[in-house]
């Protein structure tokens, strides 16, 4: 079940590097690929029903990306996944995502390491990219209402690092509470007052892309 | 899962590799994802592209001649395709008169194709965009920017492609297109659910004896559900619903589409109850096209579509056309 | 049901009250169900009448107009028309050159246009018949009289319909129309099963996952039921079974043709596998058409039809058409 | 249901008028009515389904040209009848009952009254014809198979009249030995060895046609 929040270990990620980028996108990927059965399920109530190969096609493209030219700095394997997920993803979510990872790692800049309080800024103005993008806000029912309360928790941190287990936790949350809203932005938008009573299909994703990041964090203990 | 295919994956490049072999005339790159004329770039002559999700044949690929499109660009199966894509096929039909883009309101085609313009800009390609935005099952309001793009996409196509073809300038051809969106209108019925490969199973319930009144050209359920209808009541809802705020003050253009699994003798009968309606609603109806133009995949149902003619729209639509899906005159 | 339809016993008459709307070229006799050329009877042309029941559009009547039939019958679904519709027809369009009738090979349709021969013989109208056989699943004797018309019709009609159109006798033209069908085989499959009005739901029960090797255009169940295929299996069994008794020596005319509810995007899919086993053949492939032209109402499925061709078919295929269901050149 | 013998008078038909004529093919009808969705549902499993809606259309039809020039002898009632199912039912079906009339019906010549006999030879001759026109023999599969036993019994009943209720049973015996045979005409033909085990929708039919006769003499002793 995607909404099952792991217990990932408790203390915060305090520094991260293009390793643990590119654990978390991988660590995603498989997440993803497990699920994409479900997220087209989700996405056929109220949507078009591509949602699970929509993101399982970009994250294992991103994983190929990454194998075949591993990057250097956090900013370079957001960057370059975000181009990867534009360049093979498509529909709403390829932009989207794709956005929000290049924002992010556009934040970052070159550093080869940055502090978790840099990396939870730079995923909120990855996510603030996406709602401009999109011209989405909380609430319409979109991947904003997972990402949103996850930046958040992850931005809390200060020096104690990123809560990932605590962000993973809010963004689960968060898609679920998608449940009754009303859509307002894509293709479940279409369906006025039917599009409640499920879950956002982008929301649930995004759950599942923050919990990922626990499991990266996971990795980086075992360093 | 009742499919014609090898495996799901396939199914988008497995197409094209079988249009490359049907269609000589056509220049299909398989690997690409791109559908062309096989004498693109004409000279002086700017350039129509379109695409959006796979699933919706003819549309895209099969408007790809002279007279309509220059090149079309295939997404996975609902799935709008990426920026590169159409960049690269903007790029590779631009003879310097620059390309219009002919994209369907839909979140994932918008951002792709303005993501794409602007790579197509950044290596000089001149890129104007037309929306369309006709299925009036979605919101009162056509202001609102959040109506679907449906059945006329094909007028868009059929009559800038002949303006274009004709020669006229970049701004010419994007003002008629956007007046030809404009002044159409469609609405859609579903008789029952899409099957995509990637689900190998209907997209939602719809129990035998009702139907979906109100349905998009993706699979997703229509504004409302309603116990099944006759041809006569159906033709009335989708008139009435089209003049609702189109009000043709002469001949209109009609497409009666369908949906992929509606027999085409039943299109004509739904016809037949279409122009009945249109004539007690006192709307003449210059030229008809009935058929399975804007698909969505084996989906039953049909969708009607209006254009508010004039004379140059109806020269246009007139105008030789050569494309696998749409051809006359040529 | 999921029938876009008014009442099942009136689907063939709206249908026909949907074709004169839509086609202002075509006269289309609603009440003596006759639908023809507008300009029939052409001084010093031969005609051809063809027709069957209906629920395989767009045959026949989607083939009527220039360089194709001078006239179609239409009977109820999957029911051959009756002999005095078809000798009315033959007389509305006979210039005095005489009158081809295509038959295809089914006991009702042999006697129907048999009894409307010699009605129209007494009329003075000379008729000359040629009879589709070209489905492989029945039979392995192609002389025993049995084999079903399926997707050759279409090029005996186009083939004789342009040599007409030339303004070649009717020896000439029933000769032409003989060899065309005698060069001509067809294998199909069906995914599901179909639904006719008369009988509001499915006409056998075809599990999912399963299919139907050899099956007709009439929803009669197949020869051979087996566990689903990919498109690439289905594709070497129809042509294998097509080259059991067509050894083609040159060039081929290819059909790949829907059964009516499987989308184009699938059929494309499987015109690249038909060409790929082709290749392996050896069978080299002049012209191919895509798209759902023989239809069974609703059914899932395919069927490969291929022509031997030679200089002079390749000549009559080129030439132009002008139909609502076929048409280039004009 | 269709094979069921109706219990008829035994007392045989002795003479046959045009109103004999009309009464059966009107009683042919509604039986037909009746039944057309079973005939239907019989030319589903190895035919086309069109068989009911066929008979039916053409039964109807018949009827309504009797109501319009009621005929005045039992000849010209089935010649006008058999051209009327030719001219209304198309497929396999409309030229065969057509034959199958109008050759009795011709066979009659223009006598007002014929006897029973004479009235089975003309339903023998114009089996016989439809033996020709469609080229199909006895356990073929076909109508033939309802239609021969039956004009068997009509035509050996000799001065005593025609025994319509035998000829009734006859048919609906030979429409169910139907069942285990191999088409080798018709639609059902196509479909092999699998057309084994079902009954032959015209045979069926053809036995409702053969059980009005018994109704037509039911009718008869009305008189
Ligand atoms: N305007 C938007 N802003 C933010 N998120 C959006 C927007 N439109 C759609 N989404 C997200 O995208 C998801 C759908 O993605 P996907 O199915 O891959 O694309 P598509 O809708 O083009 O088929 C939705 O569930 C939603 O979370
Ligand atoms: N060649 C034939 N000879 C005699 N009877 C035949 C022949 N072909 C078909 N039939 C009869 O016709 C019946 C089918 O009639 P119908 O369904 O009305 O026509 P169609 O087969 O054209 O759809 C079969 O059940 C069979 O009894
Ligand atoms: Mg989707
Ligand atoms: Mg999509
Ligand atoms: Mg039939
Ligand atoms: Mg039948």
């Amino acid at each position: 079940m995607t909404d099952e929040v792991s217990e990932a270990p408790t203390g915060g990620v305090t520094e991260v590097d293009a390793g643990f980028v590119v654990r978390w996108l991988e660590a995603a990927a498989v997440a993803i690929d497990r699920a994409s059965g479900e997220l087209t399920e989700l996405d056929s109530a109220i949507g078009d029903g591509d949602h699970g190969s929509n993101m399982r096609r970009g994250f294992a493209a991103v994983g190929e990306t990454f194998r075949g030219e591993p990057p250097t700095t956090p900013g370079a394997a957001l960057t370059v996944a975000g181009r990867r997920l534009v360049s093979t993803v498509g529909g709403a979510s390829g932009p989207l995502y794709g956005t929000l990872l290049r924002r992010a790692g556009k934040a970052l800049g070159e550093a080869e390491r940055v502090s978790g309080a840099e990396f939870g800024e730079a995923l909120r103005a990855g996510t603030d990219a996406v709602a401009q993008l999109g011209g989405a806000v909380r609430g319409d029912k979109t991947m904003l209402d997972a990402l949103y309360p996850a930046v958040e928790v992850l931005c809390s941190g200060g020096a104690a690092g990123l809560d990932v287990a605590a962000a993973h936790r809010a963004a689960a949350e968060g898609a679920e509470a998608t449940v009754p809203l009303r859509a307002r932005k894509g293709r479940a938008s279409y369906l006025g007052e039917r599009s409640e009573g499920h879950r956002d299909p982008g929301a649930v994703s995004s759950a599942l892309l923050v919990g990922a990041l626990a499991l990266a964090a996971e990795g980086d203990d075992d360093e | 899962m009742r499919m014609l295919i090898n495996v799901p994956e396939r199914v988008v490049g497995d197409a094209l590799r079988g249009m490359a072999a049907a269609h000589p005339e056509l220049a299909v790159d398989v690997e690409q994802r791109i559908v062309r004329r096989g004498d693109a770039p004409v000279a002086d002559k700017v350039a129509l592209v379109s695409g959006g999700g796979s699933g919706h044949e003819p549309l895209h690929g099969g408007f790809v001649g002279p007279g309509m499109l220059d090149a079309a660009c295939p997404g996975e199966i609902f799935t709008s395709p990426v920026p590169d894509q159409m960049a690269r096929a903007a790029a590779a039909v631009d003879s310097g008169n620059g390309v219009l883009f002919v994209v369907k309101n839909y979140t994932g085609d918008v951002l792709n194709f303005e993501m794409a313009a602007e790579l197509a800009e950044d290596e000089g390609v001149r890129i104007r965009t037309v929306l369309v935005q006709d299925d009036v099952a979605i919101d009162a309001d056509p202001a609102s920017g959040r109506r679907r793009g449906t059945g006329a996409t094909l007028f868009v196509e059929k009559l800038a492609g002949a303006l274009a073809e004709e020669g006229a300038a970049l701004d010419e051809v994007e003002a008629l297109a956007r007046r030809v969106a404009d002044a159409s209108r469609s609405f859609g019925v579903a008789l029952s659910a899409v099957t995509t490969p990637a689900k190998g199973g209907p997209m939602f319930d719809l129990p035998d004896g009702e139907l979906e009144l109100g349905i998009g050209i993706h699979g997703e359920p229509g504004r409302e559900r309603r116990p099944m209808m006759t041809a006569q009541e159906i033709a009335d809802a989708a008139v009435d619903a089209l003049l609702e705020d189109l009000t043709p003050d002469g001949p209109v253009l009609a497409l009666v589409n369908g949906m992929g699994a509606t027999p085409l003798i039943e299109l004509y009968g739904f016809c037949a109850e279409v122009h009945r309606v249109l004539g007690e609603r006192g709307v003449a109806v210059a030229r008809t096209l009935v058929g399975n133009y804007v698909t969505s995949l084996d989906m039953a149902g049909a969708s009607v579509t209006l254009c508010q003619a004039d004379a140059e729209l109806l020269r246009l639509w007139d105008a030789p056309v050569r494309t696998t899906g749409l051809r006359w005159g040529a």
